[in-house]
């Protein structure tokens, strides 16, 4: 019986640590040369080297490491609480990661018990993410950053960041259909997951990912932001395609001086609508409006600096490397890793898409026409996807600038993307009842 | 759970989700709107919210204040090699 | 039985909820129009309002809600456990509620196993104010920016922070009195926890409510709050009744400069005498002394720096989110709410009137004649009171500047407050045995 | 518990929280008082507390001048290191 | 059998509470005074103060104040889960130290049920420390400080930091040798914690002893802070019996520039190689390297800032008052305490010759000499070695200065002693298998 | 365990210890030597190291230290109308 337990392929493991050694390289190449969303790939990547560092064991908890140890009593433990033979190491991790919290808990006391710790990374994850707290003081600090002026002089614009959030929900179907057709073996909950690539937003996708597929979170973090920074070479091609050269060429009327009031007011109106409406919404995007209220009231100024400043740079950090333990080889090595990568780009195109289309649509009925480049700015990715609004516009008509008009749909693609987030969460909670 | 089920589901959550989306931001506009119209009708701010920036330091900057500057600039410079204790 | 737990009155509880958003608009609209204690009241505010978002849950533990889903697990559990029917879930609540730790723990993890997951909210009440941690850290801070040198100058000065200190005490036994008369149901903990809002400190406030009346914590904090931004309103009228003209116009002389090392050794003093008379306040002054002390050793600027800058700012922030989780209407909107509001305000007229009386008693003795006003200071609500101080003797005598004379009481007010936290701490313990 | 337990205990509370709070501050005032003489009689500071101001660089840069200019160098080079927001 | 409790001697005790409140009070005048470290002294002093306080347990677990407080519940829960009589509270305490975490856990669980909560130092030192998360961010910020120019310019100079090692296993072996002499009874994993002080390095003794001995880490960081406040005076009388005058003399040739890539590169190189070699340094040596490829990657600022700043200063607050828990009488007054007070500066003393010959052997085979000066900055305790190292060059040739070039042994002496700690945790573990 | 094995474990210690630093950091000097090399040989930096600092303005102010001193002067009002924490 013993041999069973070596059966897991020492070598081959080392191998697959190797590999994500190598990607987590191309990660710290693409951040610092390519200047791919550095904050956050800089520490990603460096975790996910931590992570893989053979025999260290950063990324897993206490309880993983006594099981890879085969550690007897907690063996015994296990085949005790599942009533299972539990034969093989694979055997036993699948049961745990299956079984309740509180079977987990008790395991993981007769771990610490034989000496086994949680590594340093593996703690990070609970303490920033499975907590789902530092996505929430990133949303925080960003909304501590928002100026919703350009969206509250031109408010229509917030149904161009409705509509790019179609990126989500046609990707949550693409994951579904890979499903069906046997090309991969998604849950609806690791396919909502993915979808939220499509958010183009970092804090909500590593949010939506913790509280859905876990696994995937690896994954799906170093996808979104990857594609955030692709956004100037993904989306040019698809607005050119969908627009004509006069549509481009579309002047916007300057937009109206905005009250400061009226700044105060909108997180708050935002909130409870958020809360009447979408209440599994709230808890990102109740930060994300007091983070701006911080902001706008002028009232807390070094409140809003440190969330702007310390506080944001302190959770990414530990943000970044808690991703980066989710790049452990045998969470990442997986074919479904390719899916969400392929899948993620088609989430950014069809977003693009549907920001551009709706914008056409509304010149259908409105007076006053929007250009309907401003409509790919839906998709978030702030503030990249409005400079590469701006920078297409540019090419059409030099004098006519859209980055102000842009920042609109921009903005309103993050309030977009949580609301889809909230939904998703609520939906695929209710699914598994 | 069948196949056919979880297209039942990606569907679901796909009309769900862009109709919860669309449904909330369009009340939002409509919210703001509103909003935006109250304010400036009943609560109008006394001062514009136009940022009145104080006329630049008329147009030179003389010497004297020139050349505090390069000395604080240095200071600073100084200042900063100082290495931090652990 | 089913129809039992139907009678709770869900349409009640939205329009309860309904209330408290408004209330939180209210505290939002005080802080950032009318400028009270914004730092703390907008996200209290804001926090109370996030609490109060219906079917969120963000103020509950993953067992309240899953005792409010009435998850049979957990309520079956209950019973066990209890070995009471608990019919009701207001039954349930309320047995957990006076259940032991283990009791409470051994629930919480089968709701965990059924999938209810503490809010958000509940959550940084947990890490900030259960702990105790989020006070201390605050009062490092305040230590940190706190200058000694005028209550050096003239030490007699602490006997006004004393005296104002009656304020807590008369407010205990305004409390029990209500007790007594019918009129109010505190217990002698909860009327302890009143009566420090006579204490006119917000961190001290919340460390003796997280202590003794959990539940009654955001009244208290609201009170708190509220009544030290009221203070240019509470205490001119009270110390222009108790005082002569002649007593207002009292000129006190020039302050003599105290040395650097007075300053140094100062803290390291009160934290041993407070350590052998008083150790319950240990925590809450030794975290002051030692941000006093890393102020003015000038050997560790940038601790001291930090402490009163990053540090004081996220921990402000989450004490009041923390603090606006206590504002959920189940326990906001009781009549024991009203009961401390207006006792709060009781507290502080009686503390503003111990102090004056205390000067006045003081000039019968001493000398040197201190000007009545500067007693007033002794409530803390630093440096508000010590400004109301100064403006009300200006209009006596337009020459006559008490800003630095009353900043001794001021912050002699802080140290008297957390003395007498401490006291309140030890005795309700000691009457429990 | 009877209702004039209550009282009893409010009073109790009372008396001992003013007696400490008097007595703490008391001891207080005498500690200080002592450690105020015994530093200036004893440990006087070789330099008085007075900040004693190099004199100013010739052209004179007043502290205030240079620590504006300090942090409009920090705040520039924070801007400069912030990403656009995330 | 009453009588037995209270033979543990109150008087005795308050008597060494007396005496460690009188050392903090010595580490406050060395660190304020003296200017000995005083980033950390002063909250080491302050926290040890602060845990000496009679009766306020600020340093103790509330399992640990049950006991001390005889509470009934708790020591026949006790009796009962070690099958003991247990009859005095030394059998108690000293049996639970020893038991497994789950009977500390069930065991606290009782205490807490009875109402005792943990002192807000235990609790500081139990995030801080147990956790080993404050040394990681402590390196963080430290890597994000340090210049590996001086190094990468000429890497040999990190064989002077490998050299200056030796100081820690001669410690080692000191004091394994004082147990077999009956001195004194230092465990293999007391020996290597006390070891570590040679590394002259603060947050890796910190980690070693929180891993290996907790029971001495206030002692070990003590020593290993105020040692090297004192290598100005321990390490110019060692360097110069150790060398010549004219070795003393040596001028190195001037170091050449370093690429702004190399020093990008460098940190990724060190842990990878870390990771292959010593994966039990990882932790770390990967979040010091981390922290430096912050600093010079130049495309996270923002992070690196905050690194150096907000964030190394809070995590230095908490470290120092946690290690100040430690100077708890019951901890701290112990005859060990003097053995890890002389066999530390013996490791400092040590570790100094060791670099110093070093460098004599790399002469004996190099065309570049080296001033073996240098070789004493091998022992880390950046940037004070490294000044000496200087100032005594200086007065051997007033025109040769060696600061830049002592700098790359001193850092190295940092990666050194890190990868000592890797090396000792691991096999101190495999010893106790 | 007897004394002689404490002994033998600290023996192994040294041994084990201070080989694997040695080893380590020899390592490091060739991985660190070789990178260095490579490094210089194939990737070198289009611009040296050297700070290039820009000649110090001479007598005009650009517009960009211009603007820093004016945010200053601002942020410098607003701190003073700031009123201290809590
Ligand atoms: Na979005
Ligand atoms: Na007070
Ligand atoms: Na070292």
């Amino acid at each position: 019986m013993e041999n069973l337990w070596l059966a897991s392929g020492l070598a081959q493991i080392q191998m697959n640590q190797a590999i994500m050694i190598l990607v987590g390289l191309v990660l710290l190449f693409l951040a610092i040369r390519k200047k791919f969303e550095p904050l956050l790939l800089v520490p990603i990547g460096f975790g996910g080297i931590m992570a893989n560092i053979p025999g260290a064991g950063l990324a897993s908890s206490g309880l993983e490491l006594a099981i890879y140890a085969q550690d007897p009593m907690v063996i015994a433990k296990a085949r005790e609480l599942f009533e299972m033979p539990l034969a093989h190491i694979d055997a036993v991790l699948h049961a745990i990661e299956n079984s309740a919290y509180s079977a987990q808990a008790q395991l993981a006391a007769v771990a610490k018990d034989a000496g086994y710790n949680n590594g340093a990374l593996y703690n990070f994850y609970s303490v920033a993410i499975a907590s789902g707290v530092a996505p929430l003081v990133i949303f925080l600090g960003v909304g501590a950053m928002t100026d919703f002026g350009p969206l509250l002089a031109n408010p229509k614009t917030l149904l161009l960041g409705a509509a790019a959030q179609f990126g989500i929900f046609a990707t949550v179907l693409g994951a579904v259909g890979m499903t069906y057709f046997g090309i991969m073996d998604f849950s609806i909950a690791e396919a909502a997951a993915i979808g939220i690539i499509g958010g183009a937003d970092g804090p909500t996708a590593i949010y939506v990912a913790s509280m859905l597929a876990p696994d995937l979170l690896g994954a799906i973090a170093v996808a979104a932001y990857s594609y955030m920074a692709l956004v100037p070479l993904i989306q040019p091609p698809i607005m050119r395609a969908l627009t004509t050269e006069a549509e481009r060429q579309i002047v916007m009327t300057q937009l109206r001086t905005v009250s400061k009031r009226e700044k105060i007011a909108f997180p708050v109106i935002v909130l409870i609508l958020v809360g009447f409406f979408i209440p599994d919404a709230a808890p990102l995007l109740g930060m994300f409006c007091l983070g701006n209220l911080m902001k706008e009231c002028g009232v807390v100024d070094r409140l809003s600096d440190t969330a702007q400043n310390a506080l944001i740079n302190i959770t990414t950090i530990f943000l970044g490397l808690s991703v980066g333990s989710k790049l452990a080889a045998d969470k990442f090595l997986d074919p479904k890793t390719l899916g969400i990568l392929a899948l993620g780009i088609v989430a950014f195109a069809i977003g693009t898409a549907a920001g551009v289309l709706m914008a056409k649509l509304m010149n259908v009925f409105a007076k006053q026409k929007v250009n309907p480049l401003i409509g790919a700015a839906g998709v978030s990715a702030v503030p990249m996807a409005a400079r590469v609004a701006n920078k297409v516009g540019l090419e059409s008509n030099p004098h006519n600038f859209l980055l102000m008009h842009a920042m609109g749909p921009n903005v309103a693609g993050v309030i977009g993307s949580a609301v889809a987030a909230g939904v998703m969460i609520a939906v695929v909670k209710a699914f598994g009842l | 759970m069948s196949s056919n089920d979880i297209l039942q589901q990606g569907a679901d959550l796909l009309m769900l989700g862009m109709g919860s989306v669309f449904v909330f931001l369009s009340v939002l506009v409509v919210a703001t709107t509103a909003m935006s119209w109250f304010i400036n009708r009943w609560l109008p701010e006394a001062e514009p919210e136009v940022v009145t920036r104080k006329p630049a330091p008329s147009t030179e900057i003389n010497s004297k204040t020139l050349s505090i500057i390069e000395q604080a600039i240095a200071q600073h410079r100084v200042a900063k090699g100082r290495a931090a204790a652990e």
